[in-house]
Parts: C-alpha cells; structure tokens; sequence
C-alpha cells in the first residue's frame, strides 16, 4: 500500500524540483511544481517504462548508475536524483554546499595509466583533468569534480590498477 | 580446393559475421573463447567452441599457438581472423599455413609489406601515386628529424611506422614540441605494436578521411567496390561511416578505386582489403595506408553493392575466382554505420561494462544490426567496447539519414551506457545532412551534447520519479506475487 | 497538400510499419488501441496513442466512428488503413473524406468496384484479360447454379463475391455436393463478410499464386513493381512468399505486370495495390482478383526493387506524382519473407496466444524483421496470430534461401509456440529449393513433419532433464541470492 | 545443495529413457542409457540454454506446455516429459495404461463454435475430429486424444466459448 501522496525531492542539473505523485500502477497523478500529469505508465521491460501523457506516448529508459538516475528519452539523457522527501531532510541535514569538502578519486575498472597530470600541492578547479587511464583498449581522461588541493597521488604513470583502487586525493 | 569448416579467431560482432557467412555457405563454423566470453553470442552460433584461456588477450585470442592448435584439433581446415587481435600479423597467417590451415586473407608477404606504413608510402610512391607528404622512412635521430620535420613544415604529425588505429600518433605544432612528442609517440608505439619505429607526415587540418574496399582473387584479378567516408571519429576512432561519400563524385571515385587496385596489385593482394587516403577540400587525395583485413565498417559497402565481402572471402580463400568484374560493381542508394560502443559519450567516453539488462534493438525496412550481444549478456571489460554496428540503407543519402535517426530512436539498451545519444545528435546535426564532414566534426559539435536539455525534461523527471515510487510501493507491498506476476518481478531488480 | 500528421488505423506489424515510414517522413503518428493493446508495439513507437474500446475488432478496430473521432480530435490529416480491419472498406474511406480527412488508399469507387469478385472478373473481362472459366455474376438458385456449373465442369469452386482470405471457399468435386457446398459457402460469407452471395469458378489443381505489385498515382500513371510467389499456403492462407517468382520469366512479368496495370488503370485505381493470377503449369495466367490495400507480403518487393512502398503510398496520398517511371524499377537478386505466427504447426496450427517470455529475432546481413512483438510482450487472444515477418535478400534465390535456413536457425522465441519450425522445414526441403511451388506443397510435405525425430533427441533430453534438475536443485537452496543472481533468478520462472 | 545424482524417467515420444544427472552448473555429467556426456550448460536467458558438449555447441529452447516440456534445438521439436524418478514411480503407480480412460475436451482459448463432428453415442478412435472452433481469425480443429465413446456434446454450432468450457466429454 503506498500513502495517497508520496513527495520526492528531485535533483537534476544544478536545480531542484519538488515532485508529488498519488495513483497506482498504471494511472498516476505525478505534479512536478506547477505542471500537473495525468499520466498512464507501464514497465514494458526492465528499465524501459511507456508513458501516456494525455495521447502523447513516450519511452523513457531509466537505470541506476552508482547512486544517480540515469534517464534516456528518444535521444536526450538526463541525470537525476530522486529522493522521498523525508530522506532527503536526513541525508541533507546539516551537510555542506554539495561538491564541496574533499574528494578521491577510484578507478572504475581494471586498466593502466597512460598519463598524470597533476601532482600534490596543485590546486584544481572543477573539470580540470586529473589523469587518464588505458581501459578496454581506449584511453580516459578522470577531471576534478569539484575545485580543492591535491593532497595525494598514490599511482604512477605506466602502473596497472584494479578497479577500486584509489588514485588520487583532493583535500 | 573446398573449405568445409573454419575456425573464427576472433570474438564479439565480428565472429558472429563471419559464423553467418560460413553457415549460410554451408561452412562449419569453430569459435574460440576466453574465459570471459564463455556466454557470448559467437559462442552460441557457432557449431563448435573451444576455450583459449584467461581474458586478457595475449593469453587467448592473440596466442598463435592456442588458435593454431584448437583449429588442428577440430578439423578445421580454414582460419578466419576477423579484424584487430592476429589479423593483420604476418606471423599467425605464417603460422596458419605451416600447419596447413588456409588463412582467410592476403598472403604473409603482403601483410608485412603494407603493415610498416612507410614500405606501404614507398610501394605509393613507385606507382605515382600521391602521398601525404612526409618520410619515407622511419626516422630517428634528433638532428636528422628536425631537418626532415623542416623539409615538410608544420604542424606535422609523428606516427608509428607499424601502427593503427590512432595509437602512436602525435601533432607536432612547431620545433619546439618536435622531441618531446617524438618520445611519447615512440613508446606508445612501443607499448602498443612493441615497436618504435616512428615517421613524418604533414598534418592536413580537418582532412576527409575516405578509403576505397579493394577485393583481389589468387588469378590476379583485382576490383574496387567504391569509397566509404570514416570523417566521424573522436580520438582518431571511427563513429559513423558511410557508402558512398557525399564527397566523392564519379570521377574521384575512379580514379581512387583505380589508385587503391594499383597499390593492391603491387603489393601482391589477395582477399579483401581497404585502402585509406585524405582527401583536401581541393578533392586533391593521399595515400595514407592500406588495410590488410577486412574492415568494421565493410557492411555499408556490401548495403550499397549489393556482395557480401565475407562471402567473397572465404570463396577466393578457397582458390576460387572473383564472382564479379569491376563492370559488375553497381552501386544503389546510400548506406550508413553507426557504432554502438558500450561508453558514456557524456563523461569522456568512459567504457561502461556491464549487464545488458535491456535489449530492444531497431529492425524493420533496411536497418540491418551486426551485433554481439544480446538481453542478458554481460559486457566483458577486458576488450573493445564495440557492442554492436547499426546500419541502415536508403535510397538517397537524406533518406539513410531519416532512416537512421528512426533506427537510433527505436534502439534501447538498458544495463550499459552507449554512443546512442550522441549518434542521435551527430546524424540530425545540420552540417551531417549537408555532408559537411571533416574528422573535426565531432571535436566541434561536443560541446553542445550535454545532458539535461529542457526537450523532454518534465518526461524523464516523471519515469524518474515514478520508478522510485513503484519501489518504494513494493518494498511495503507483504503479500506473495501471483505467477503472473514473476515475470515482472524478475525484472524489477533493474529499478533500483 | 502536405499530410503532417497519420493517424494509424491497425496494430501490430503493419501499425509498426506505418509508423516507421512516417517518422522517416517527418510525419508525426497518432496510435489507437483496444484495451488488449495498451502496450503492443505500435502503442509505444507511435507520436501519440488513444484508446477506442474493448478488444473485439467491432467495438475497435472496425469502428469507423470512433477512429474518424480519435483521427479529428488528434489533429491528424491522413488516415492509414494498413491491411485488413478496415483497410478494404469503402464506407470507411468514404468517412475519412466526409471529416476531412485524406484515406492512404484507393477512391471508395475503385474499392467498391474490386471488392466485389464478379464484377472486377466483369472489368478483367472486359479489357480482355484471361480470367479463370465462371460466372461473371453472383449466382442463386439451384437451376441456374446446376446449369452453369455443367458449363464451367467439375470440380469447380464456390466463392463468395465479397470474401477474401480464403474464407467463404469451397471446392466441389461433383454435381451432389454442390448444394450442400452452396448453403455453407453462403453461410460461411454471409457470417464473415456480411453479405452471402456467391460465384463459380473452374476449379485449378495445384495452381501457382503469383500477385503483381501496382503502384497509381493521382496524375493517372500506373507502374508494376514485379511479381511476388505466394503459394505456399496452409488453408488459403499464405506461410512463405518470395519475389521474384522463380517461376516467371522476363517476358511473363512483363504480360503479367502489363495486365496488372491495365486493370488498374481501368478501374480508375490510386496509390498500392495488388492484382492477383493463377499461373498454370503452361505458363497462362488467369485474373484472380485485386486487393485494394497494402499487402502483408509487401516487403520482399521492396527488398528486390529498394522503392519504400509505404513511402510511396503517404506521398501519393499527399497529391503528389508517382517518385518513379516504369524503367526505374529494376529487381536486383532475391527477397524471401517467412510469417513467424502465434501457432502450434505440430498440432493443426492452434493459436498459441500469451506472453513472450524470451525472445531473440534474427538480424545481421541481408535480414529485415518486421515484428509486432518484442520481449515481455503478451500475444492477445483476439487477433491473428501473426508475430512478425522475417525477410531476407540474397545476390540469387539460392543464396537468399540459405540466408533464410539461417535467420530462422537464429530466432528464438520463448513463451509461445511458433510456426518458426515448419517454416525451417519448408526453406529446406528439396522441391522448395527447386522452386517446385503450388498451393498444394505445405498439405504434401505437412506429414513429413513430425517432432521428436532423432537428429538433436540426445540434446533435447539432456536440455530438459538440466532445467528440471536445476528446478529441483534452486528448491532447496535456501540462502538468500547475491544481488548479481537476481536477473537469472528473475528469470527462472520460465524453467518450470 | 543438489543430491551428488539425480534420476530422472523421461518420456519422449513412445520411448522412456532412464537418465542420470550429477554436478554443479555449469559444469554437468548426464548419462541416458549407455550415453555419457559432459556437459557445459548455461541458461543464458529465459528458456534458452547453450550446450558445449566436447566442443559442439547447440541452443535449446525449454518450455512448459501444458505439464510437458517443449524443446526446440535448430529446426527440430521435441515434447517430452521429464520427472525425477520417485515423483514417477509414484504418479504412476497403479494407473491405467496412458491414453485410456475417459477424456474431456475443454476450450483453450475463447471462440466460436463451427463445425461439431460428433454426436452423443458415437465411438471415436485417437485422432478423429471432434469438432472446429474459429478463435484468432483461424479455424481449428480439435481431436479425440484417444478411442472411446462420445458421452456428453455440450456445445452446439455458432455458439460463443470462453477458455476452459467444457466442450465434449468421452467416456
């Protein structure tokens, strides 16, 4: 049984959207701000969802990457967070300015680096490139997520690394 | 004599093209496997399958003497290399035919002459043919580069004399940078090719990168089958291809495909193989290399001529002659290639290895998909990210490109991120349809591929949304599935 | 004018095949569907999608009212028909010009004219093309029936004036039977076609049916796009059709497609027809009748002469001329089409509706699959059984069966029973390869399929005693499943 | 934890085989009579299985019809009936030989009733028609599974069925 309103807080580029949604499988009432949808969805397969939007029909591919949405519509990819209200107070409470504070970098996948471009003591901005790693045959180039100070870097060029392993630090 | 059973070296997309050609010719197909590709699709197409050992490829589908041994053992009595890993190492098709295998491509000899880049520019360069102009020998000495690097001029580019594929290449701007891009291009080139040999070539700014498919019998005859345009590439590696090229009127078209057979025929070529030039805004075109192999993109030649290449492979392996003349050669429509790699186009084009927990991939009127994967397959991460080439055929150009926007819309793939998104943007680009195409087309256009663009927004916030509340629901939902039911609980793993 | 907007009045395949020629196009697609289609194909690919009422066909898709309703209230400009349904309904073209609405098809007067049998065999007459020996009128009474029958000779063939699709058929051997085949003939029309007049025809053993491709447009040119060869049949209704027939020399086509055209152009005919003929072991050919619609069987000529019929058809319909003479249309090699239907071939062709738990469809070189179905996807119970169309093209006929023995071998579908093994059987067999074809071949081979024989016994034993096996083991093993088990555990509900 | 063998009677055609399984997947060895193989067996999607056996590699797809078990590998159809050994033992304990006894025919899916072949009283052999029902816009054929004597028709031409009336019982 869900309540007759769920609200989710949704996060997607730099802005965020309170969402309410109310209905069952398939007729939903999904109110996005001002925008209110009545909207007939289906799961037609695992992450391929059909939806009616008052005759307009679309396919939306939705699926987890590491912690994030990632939705596919015709040919434009958006990258959400959802979260149900009350979880996102706890989780948001009391943290910092998102992107901020220190960050590591881990190898996603097994592969070897081809280049590094940074050492410790460098300061880096948001999208500065970090290093770049040989994976499945094709070179990587990892960038800063957030601006701060290299405070370790703990590969060297031409090492192979193992997926998890972490490469640098920024303080 | 008559092949009745190959053995396919190779894995992925490739093998399962040629599995379909051996069966659809009545062939015995062998596949070979990793220990990762156990659950690949050439595995399951294929009549026979013998493992080769762990994943990484120097110790399975690039061991000689494993595939050389499980082709003996099975029977085989022909080796398909498919492309990359052994095809176009002299070595293996050396090895092949000591053990008396019939090696489906051009002789040992051909493939050495035309693998080190600067003997290919050389064997040019005798027939009149132009080249880029650059070394036509490695080079190597600091003193002995600059003067060629200022004989040629800059910017120029230093690229490994045995190489491929973009690797071991590098712009050089101006003398400055001349030593210190040299050293990085001589040990990747090392690394990659394990040899370091490098050469010289002027750097043409946003060259069209055009080759010409050749196919050459063992009774000498040697025919073209037109031109394929391979302008979309990042990173020097190709993205969408296309037959013919928009570029390319009959004329040039001649007197490429007279150019390429001419290169094919000194070298000594049998079987099929590729030949690359640039070509300047002029239509002014240099040889660049030619392809001992057969071609990822070779699909959209075979859309537009109507012969299979891999077909014709393994009839002129078998000693038979060529079943066409040039004069046969009639090209129809237009077709194009995308290729659909398992990467994340928005984040560096990081591989993306995974489950493909979805699969829906576009058919119906002249789409045609080579792939290799399948709902359920899990994408390795120890080989290329190529998943699967989406071609269409049109009966003009606008009309593959309209066809091609409708194919990439209808193809879902769930589990991995691909190249769709940014194929979709690429083929509905305004320049594309104009077919203003340069190999900096994608390096321009990029930066207006960004994620979360209004369009559909309030769309993929509602399947966000919705997903999240249907698992939600069920996490509090007590009472057991009814059966008809499984099905889509099987399936909800994915919505997490 | 210009049509901006479809609205599709079908589903399944062909819905999916409209709607994939109008994205092409740049046409937006409006869907309807009964409510056992909300999640058929055609619903997910169209722009837009609306609801029209219960599954029964006459409370859907046959209701003229609620599809001009939907078509106006959608904003659309053009109606497409696709086959069957309502796609041979004067009264329904009539209703989308009463509202405005351009019909994708021929004037309500040429459908009326062919729809009823007699008196297009009455237009065939009169352009003195060869029509099979029978009445020219519907006929009653037992006098003049008797009479007329002793003129036309047994055995001969009771038809109903308005049927189509083999229904309202029957053959009569001698004069005794011919009442009773009479009342049920009647009956049998009057219950499907709503109208119980009936004519007589000679009856043809094992004649060959061979149809012409026509293509008019509003400014009165009429071409042929060659012939298709649909005589393998079970019950009159067609299983496998190719084109060209390998039956039909140039100089037949060309008398053939000469016909076709004239009967065409006679009956004041516009946009896609078809005009069927029985061929005769010697080659003479008899009108049978045309078909004022898209045919299912249409993409094997659009394989073999690269024109989009469905193209052709939106721009006809939008006023504008015919993209191509007479002389532009040339066949190149072979196109094959197999119908891959919801049945059970083993046990008298039991539909085998419900849901299609696993699915992997043939693709690769040369293969178009136009389906209706996708993985997850339930089969209703209330329409016909057809999955989806598999077609290849191949260089020669020989060449697109071995292609086709090959698709065939490659598409899996899981869940419900398809004709997928006959049709193996069928591209298999010798006459078929010999292009030894008639009505009677599919009855003649039938008995020579049988399941169970021996070639794989040993492998379907060990596949199924391992499912079982492994549900017995999965019962007992009671710890909790590690999150990369899901998907197969997911999927186990299909191994009971 | 799976039993080191497991039996199984299997019925395929007029034939029963002994067959004797034991491993773990993917790895299997499966004995029928006098035949052993090792088996390489994975299900690689719902219903469809790859088999290496000594190298030759085939696809089966299993699936339940109705209490049997249908198996496609290439163009071939096998029905066949698969119970471990006791469950067999006892289900068959004491029955009639297959086939026999009384039969009652029941409408699978929803129609319409065409032709009835058979009236109340009539013998029937195995394979005669019973009668033709029209559903899916084709006409069917429906036949005695085995001989007997037509006891009950409770349908009459024309008439509409629902999936699981039943039709004709033979005694």
């Amino acid at each position: 049984m869900s309540p007759a309103t769920t609200k989710f807080i949704v996060t997607i580029g730099d802005a965020t959207e309170t969402v309410e949604v109310s209905g069952q499988a398939p007729r939903y009432r999904v109110t996005i701000g001002s925008e209110v949808w009545e909207v007939d969805g289906r799961l037609t397969a695992q992450g391929i969802y059909s939806l009616l939007l008052g005759g307009a029909s679309y396919v939306a591919d939705v699926r987890d990457e590491g912690g994030s949405c990632v939705v596919d519509v015709g040919d434009e990819r958006y990258v959400l967070r959802v979260e149900e209200e009350t979880r996102h107070i706890i989780r948001t409470r009391g943290r910092s300015a998102a992107g901020a504070g220190p960050q590591t970098l881990v190898a996603p996948l097994p592969g070897r680096i081809v280049r590094i471009s940074v050492k410790p003591g460098d300061r880096v901005e948001k999208g500065d490139t970090l290093l770049v790693i040989e994976a499945m045959k094709m070179e990587n180039e990892y960038r800063a997520a957030s601006e701060g100070t290299v405070a370790e870097v703990r590969v060297v060029p031409g090492q192979a690394v193992n997926g998890g392993d972490v490469l640098v630090v920024i303080a | 004599m008559k092949i009745n059973k190959v053995l396919v070296a190779n894995r992925g997309e490739i093998a399962v093209r040629v599995i379909r050609a051996c069966r659809e010719q009545g062939i015995s197909s062998v596949a070979v496997f990793s220990d990762a590709d156990r659950e690949a699709l050439h595995v399951l197409m294929a009549d026979e399958a013998y493992p080769i050992g762990p994943p990484p490829p120097a110790e399975s589908y690039l061991a000689i003497d494993k595939l050389v041994r499980v082709a003996k053992a099975s029977g085989a009595d022909a080796v398909h290399p498919g492309y990359g890993f052994l095809a176009e190492n002299a070595a293996f098709a050396e090895a092949c035919g000591a053990a008396g295998l019939v090696f489906v491509g051009p002789p040992p000899a051909a493939i050495r002459a035309l693998g080190d880049k600067t003997a290919a520019r050389r064997i040019a360069r005798t027939l009149g043919v132009p080249t880029v102009p650059g070394t036509f020998e490695p080079v190597s000495g600091a003193g002995a580069m600059r003067a060629a690097a200022r004989e040629i001029g800059y910017p120029l580019m230093v690229k490994a004399a045995m190489g491929g594929g973009g690797k071991g290449m590098r712009v050089v701007r101006s003398e400055s940078e001349l030593e210190n891009a040299l050293a990085l291009a001589r040990s990747e080139a090392a690394y990659a090719f394990g040899d370091g040999a490098v050469y010289l070539e002027r750097y043409l700014a946003e060259p069209r990168h055009i080759e010409v498919q050749v196919m050459a019998d063992s009774r000498g005859r040697v025919i073209h089958l037109g031109e394929r345009e391979c302008s979309i590439q990042r990173r020097h590696q190709k993205l969408v291809e296309e037959s013919p090229s928009p570029f390319v009127d009959a004329s040039l078209r001649e007197r490429l495909g007279e150019a390429a057979c001419r290169v094919a025929a000194a070298a000594g070529y049998v079987n099929a193989g590729t030949v690359e030039f640039l070509v300047d805004a002029e239509r002014n075109f240099y040889f660049l290399e030619m392809n001992t192999r057969l071609q990822v993109e070779h699909g959209v030649t075979e859309l537009v001529t109507g012969i299979d290449l891999v077909r014709e492979q393994l009839r002129v392996a078998a000693g038979e002659a060529l079943g066409y003349q040039q004069a046969d050669v009639v090209m129809r429509g237009a077709a194009i290639e995308c290729r659909i790699n398992a990467e994340d186009p928005f984040s560096g084009w990081m591989p993306s290895p995974g489950m493909i927990t979805g699969l829906r991939a576009a058919s119906g009127p002249w789409v045609r998909d080579d792939s290799g994967a399948y709902e359920g397959y899990t994408v390795p991460r120890f080989y290329d990210t190529l998943l699967a080439k989406l071609m269409v055929w049109g009966v003009d150009r606008e009309a593959a490109i309209s066809r091609m926007a409708r194919a990439l819309a209808e193809y879902k793939v769930v589990g991995v991120l691909t190249t769709i998104p940014v194929l979709a943007h690429i083929v509905a680009h305004e320049d594309f349809r104009a077919g203003k195409l340069s190999t900096g087309f994608l390096d321009r256009i990029l930066p207006t591929l960004t994620a979360n663009r209004d369009r559909a927004r309030s769309i993929a916030i509602i399947a966000a949304v919705l997903a999240e509340y249907e698992r939600i629901g069920h996490r509090t939902d007590v009472e057991p599935p009814s059966p008809s039911d499984n099905w889509r609980l099987g399936r909800r793993p994915g919505w997490r």
